[in-house]
């Protein structure tokens, strides 16, 4: 028996890999197959594209969830799938890299694309290394090939009405030496700035600390939240630690970052290399962030930002 | 070939930022009552600026020459100057 | 050797560091070289060239084993006046021969070499170390602190660069003046090496030094530089410390206007610049020499000001390494004696006058005082570049003799003929 | 007596790596070596329990010979001894081999309580290391752990682990292997007397005599290129018409809404 299968700590990151799942299991012939938590789930994955869902057992409340190893050891060492996919969740990592080493098999971490070389049927797959400065590509020469994928490196798959598939059982695995205490869930309230989905950015273009008002009514316009580069925080003190991003502070990759009077070394942009679009407002046209950026409005953010606030209004209005 | 900004070449440098201590701390009161302010000008790392009439300074990105605390008018009162803490700085690739 | 009881600590591991701590080691001393870097020469910069005759005397044959870039066979000053320069030019193709005159290199992989001679002969390297303070004993220097760390040792070799904190922690020197050193910023730019061969008319191991003297300075006491690496160029500025106190120009901006100059951008099409560095230059000569030796220390290489700028030479690293030698005469000295106390180390001011650093930079004392003369920035390459260039110019006009040709460019230049007499006698009297 | 071994790596310094954006090559040629700085935080963390409940201490690290200046690095940071598995052919090990050639070394020649290791390493960033180890030698993982205590009474490990969605407070019996994320601990600076001594502390080398056989590499690297920002470097003027065209642009992207 072979197959494809992709397993993830949350339903959302089990979407995701459903979709590149799917791609490789067209590509391979093969069959999908993902797990999940109880049978309500293991509908939703079949109607998103699983062909077979391995449920998984209920676990006892002082038992990690990384104590079904052995279980999937186990499933797979049944099964001989082609391809795991783990989705690359703290909890997900450790699963990947034990199973990797129990099943005596390679593992890509943080797969962020592959190719599939069907005849072959391998997964070129592609992974960042040196802290982002490059791309490596590894095929895995063991069978079977496994890689964890970073949250939102795919789109979910969407349902489709009438798919079928089977609901297989897994056993309960034995009791792990690792017990849990306790659990304290994250506090919601506290604004982390590498959640936010929006970010401005205050560089040292920004003349007195006053004028933070000007650049929270524009987080305000945006839906914002505001992070700051390295000296604002650390020598200026006008934001605090928590919020300045560069490869020393917080690393982040909202789907827009907005940055206002940075320049753009280096050490800044590694820290918001991933955001999805990037805009950068600066009075000084030589700036680094501009070759770093989207958009660039070059001008005194003094009057670009009253403008601009006025423009997203007007346009948001509408 | 494109001019650089002074932002950019000590982007180019290797540094490693003591975030705890700070080597060089100026007294800004001190600053305050220094028209002259040649600090801005030496400084080849150009750390020092003038914002909102106040001088604004970072350790992160100096060089370590020393320029700074020889030409300032107040030296003794406005520049404690040291060299940062084993291991942190500037390294240099090439030198 | 009781576990924290040096012969010697030796705090720096430059040229002066590292060559005094090798010399000591060699003859079976318990050495200690602290270095602030994480490793020895990571801190360190300089323009670019080194003369060869003292480290060939220590460790014979070194370019054999030693990270240098290229000998120097080429030699070039040029006068800057906005678009016009004179440039004199001097070749000589036995320097890139063994046993060389002088090299290009770059300190942070030759520092880390030489400091490792100074292990392979026994002394202890530690890295990563700032030293905070000295230990006395009865008014003596018995050691070093750094951090909570106390460590002693009969003497202490203070080879801490420029700004000699530990010499004037020991009250042997004062903080140097402004007027006293010059700021240095380098830029190292990367080109490929037959790219370089081509432009700067050299083949094989050949290396070209460059020195600018007028505009690049704007008209500070100071001159430009540039010295060719296998594949990179140094290039950069020197910039009397206190004339740059009375700029108008900020020094990172007089750095990349020299680079993108007519004069220097041509040189450097296409290449990228991999390091920006800055440093002070000790330039007063014999006068800025502090107390060079105190109770159970002595002050070695730039932390003792031992530079000489001739204007044509720039001589700092074997005076540098010449000095950390004669430190470590004077502490064998002294430990025969067993009289670390001041006159016993007192023959190391001896023995530097012996040999060759005392005694240049006493032959050149007034070279620093003529240096001085704003005119030498300001007029001169002006009234030069004129000269030369009228020299060369054909315009269908009445042509005139050489000499009216040059008066007239001295009164252009604001230039009078007393002054510039006496500037030249001057010039030959000092230099 | 509790027995540590703590992991480290020596990598290549990413902030020396240089680009060069149109052949997309890295250009490693001039870049410099440390201890990934996580592991640092590694080091630090068996200090800490060291000073606390006594025991041993030792570093550990699979590396080509050239490395070696790892060794004085790592000790100074506070170990008793090293551990140097050294082979020219270890330079470039994927995250099987390595974790395969540590289990066989510890498996035969350390003992140990309490392995420590990194969240990943400075240049491939793998974060197999850890919990293949852990597997390998058949003992308990916990991973990502920002607290770490030892309840010498009951011989377990108290850790907090770090996740997505919240605090796991976890015990485990010994022997255990943990992972620790960088925020567990602040290395302290190695003092002169720390670097000194270094130098006089033992160092077990352990090479291909003692190994036998490199195990195969389960990853094969095909290619490394280097990572290109592709922006648009779309430029407008601050006058109101260039604004406008941009908050346009963002609406029909769909970044903002």
């Amino acid at each position: 028996m072979a197959g494809i299968w992709v397993f993830a700590d949350n339903r959302n990151q089990v979407l995701e890999l459903l979709s590149a799942g799917r791609s490789i299991a067209d590509g391979l012939i093969s069959h999908l197959a993902a797990f999940a938590a109880d049978r309500q789930q293991a509908g939703e994955y079949i109607d998103c594209g699983a062909d077979k869902v391995f449920l998984l057992p209920e676990l006892p409340q002082d038992q990690p969830f990384e104590s079904l190893v052995p279980v999937l050891a186990d499933a797979a060492r049944d099964e001989n799938p082609d391809v795991i996919l783990i989705g690359a969740s703290s909890r997900g990592k450790e699963i990947g890299a034990r199973l990797a080493a129990a099943l005596n098999s390679g593992l890509c971490s943080g797969c962020i694309g592959f190719e599939l070389d069907s005849a072959a049927k391998t997964l070129k797959m592609d992974r960042l290394i040196f802290g982002g400065a490059g791309v490596q590509t590894v095929v895995c020469t063991q069978s079977p090939q496994i890689a964890t994928v970073p949250p939102k490196t795919f789109e979910p798959a969407l349902p489709e009405q009438g798919r079928k598939g089977d609901i297989h059982e897994l056993k309960a695995p034995p009791p792990s030496p690792v017990r849990v205490l306790d659990r304290v869930p994250r506090q919601r309230d506290s604004v982390d700035i590498t959640e936010a989905k929006i970010v401005v950015c205050v560089g040292r273009g920004l003349e007195k600390k006053e004028d933070l008002d000007l650049v929270r009514s524009l987080a305000e316009a945006l839906g914002a939240e505001i992070g700051c580069s390295r000296p604002v925080a650390e020598e200026l003190q006008w934001l605090p630690e928590e919020v300045y991003l560069g490869i020393s502070g917080k690393k982040v990759k909202p789907s827009l970052y907005v940055g206002v009077g940075v320049s753009g070394q280096v050490q800044h942009i590694t820290g918001i290399r991933d955001s999805k679009v990037i805009m950068a407002i600066n009075r000084d046209e030589n700036a680094p962030i501009f070759d770093a950026a989207d958009y660039g409005i070059v001008g005194d953010l003094y009057q670009v930002i009253p403008r601009l606030i006025e423009e997203l209004k007007e346009a948001l209005r509408a | 070939m494109k001019r650089l900004t002074v932002e950019q070449l000590l982007g180019i440098d290797k540094f490693v930022v003591d975030d705890e201590e700070a080597h060089i701390v100026l007294d800004k009161e001190v600053c305050r009552g220094c028209a002259a302010k040649p600090c801005t000008f030496a400084c080849p790392a150009g750390l020092y600026t003038v914002k909102a009439g106040e001088i604004s300074f970072d350790h992160a990105g100096c060089l370590e020459c020393g320029t700074c605390r020889l030409v300032c008018p107040y030296s003794a009162r406005a520049i404690s100057w040291r060299y940062p803490r084993g291991g942190f700085g500037v390294l240099y690739r090439y030198g | 050797m009781a576990d924290d009881k040096f012969t010697a600590i030796i705090v720096g591991a430059g040229p002066a560091g590292s060559t005094a701590a090798m010399t000591l080691a060699r003859e079976g001393c318990d050495v200690l070289l602290i270095e602030k870097g994480p490793t020895p020469g990571a801190k360190n910069m300089f323009g670019g060239r080194m003369y060869c005759h003292v480290l060939n005397r220590l460790i014979p044959e070194f370019w054999e084993q030693a990270p240098v870039e290229r000998a120097v066979v080429s030699e070039n000053i040029t006068f800057l006046n906005e678009g016009r320069s004179a440039s004199l030019s001097c070749r000589n193709e036995d320097w890139a021969k063994p046993p060389f005159h002088s090299f290009t290199l770059l300190r942070a992989e030759f520092d880390a070499w030489l400091a490792e001679k100074a292990e392979e002969a026994g002394a202890m390297l530690a890295c990563n170390i700032c030293v905070d303070d000295l230990l006395y004993d009865n008014g003596k220097v018995a050691g070093i602190r750094a951090g909570e760390d106390e460590m002693f040792a009969d003497v202490v070799i203070a080879a801490d660069g420029a700004n000699s904190i530990l010499a004037q922690k020991a009250g042997l020197a004062e903080l140097f003046s402004a007027s006293q050193v010059a700021t240095g910023a380098k830029m190292v730019v990367e080109l490929p090496p037959d790219t370089i061969d081509q432009r700067f008319q050299l083949s094989g191991n050949q290396g070209a030094a460059m020195l600018f003297v007028g505009d690049c300075t704007n008209g500070m006491q100071g001159g430009g530089f540039l010295y060719t690496n296998k594949s990179t160029v140094s290039l950069g500025l020197v910039i009397n410390t206190a004339c740059l106190q009375r700029s108008d120009r900020k020094m990172p901006d007089l750095v990349e206007d020299f680079r993108n100059g007519p004069h220097i951008a041509p040189l450097l099409e296409g290449g990228e610049v991999v390091e920006y560095s800055a440093h002070l230059v000790p330039e007063a000569g014999i006068r800025m020499t502090p107390q060079l030796f105190g109770d159970g220390i002595l002050i070695a290489g730039d932390a003792a000001g031992l530079v000489l700028n001739l204007g044509f030479i720039v001589r700092g690293m074997d005076f540098a390494a010449a000095s950390g030698e004669a430190a470590a005469m004077a502490v064998l000295e002294a430990k025969r004696s067993g009289d670390f106390s001041r006159s016993g180390l007192s023959i190391y001011r001896k023995l530097l006058e012996e040999s060759f650093v005392l005694r240049d930079l006493e032959f050149y004392s007034k070279v620093p005082q003529f240096m001085e003369n704003r005119r030498l920035y300001e007029k001169y390459p002006g009234l030069v570049t004129l000269v030369m260039s009228d020299l060369f110019t054909v315009d269908g006009r009445q042509p005139q003799r050489v000499l009216k040709k040059g008066l007239a460019a001295m009164k252009k230049s604001g230039v009078s003929l007393g002054g510039l007499a006496a500037d030249c006698w001057k010039g030959a009297f000092s230099l | 007596m509790l027995r540590i071994v703590t992991c480290f790596k020596w990598v290549i310094d990413d902030a020396d790596i240089r680009v060069d954006a149109e052949s997309r090559k890295l250009n490693l040629a001039r870049a410099g070596y440390k201890i990934s700085s996580y592991d640092r935080n590694v080091i630090e963390e068996g200090v800490r329990i060291q000073e606390q409940h006594g025991g041993t201490l030792a570093a550990v690290t699979v590396a080509p010979p050239t490395a070696k200046p790892c060794l004085k690095d790592a000790l100074s940071r506070g170990p008793d001894a090293a551990w140097f598995i050294n082979d020219p052919s270890f330079a470039d090990l994927d995250a099987h081999q390595t974790s395969e050639i540590l289990a066989q070394t510890v498996r035969s020649q350390i003992e140990f309580d309490l392995i420590i290791c990194g969240e990943g390493s400075g240049d491939l960033y793998s974060q197999q290391v850890g919990p293949a180890l852990a597997e390998k030698l058949g003992i308990p993982c916990i991973t990502w752990v920002n607290k770490l205590t030892f309840d010498e009474e009951q011989k377990q490990i108290i850790a907090h682990r770090k996740l997505e969605e919240g605090m796991e407070i976890v015990s485990c019996p010994l022997p255990a292997l943990v992972v620790v994320l960088p925020d567990i601990n602040s290395p302290r600076i190695p003092t002169l007397k720390q670097v000194l001594g270094a130098a006089k502390k033992p160092v077990h080398d352990v090479n291909m005599k003692t190994l036998g056989k490199v195990p195969e590499a389960h990853l094969r690297t095909d290619k490394i290129l280097a990572a290109v920002m592709d922006r648009r470097r779309i430029r407008v003027a601050g006058d109101a018409e260039g604004i406008r065209s941009v908050v346009n642009s963002l609406i029909r992207e769909g970044v903002i809404s």
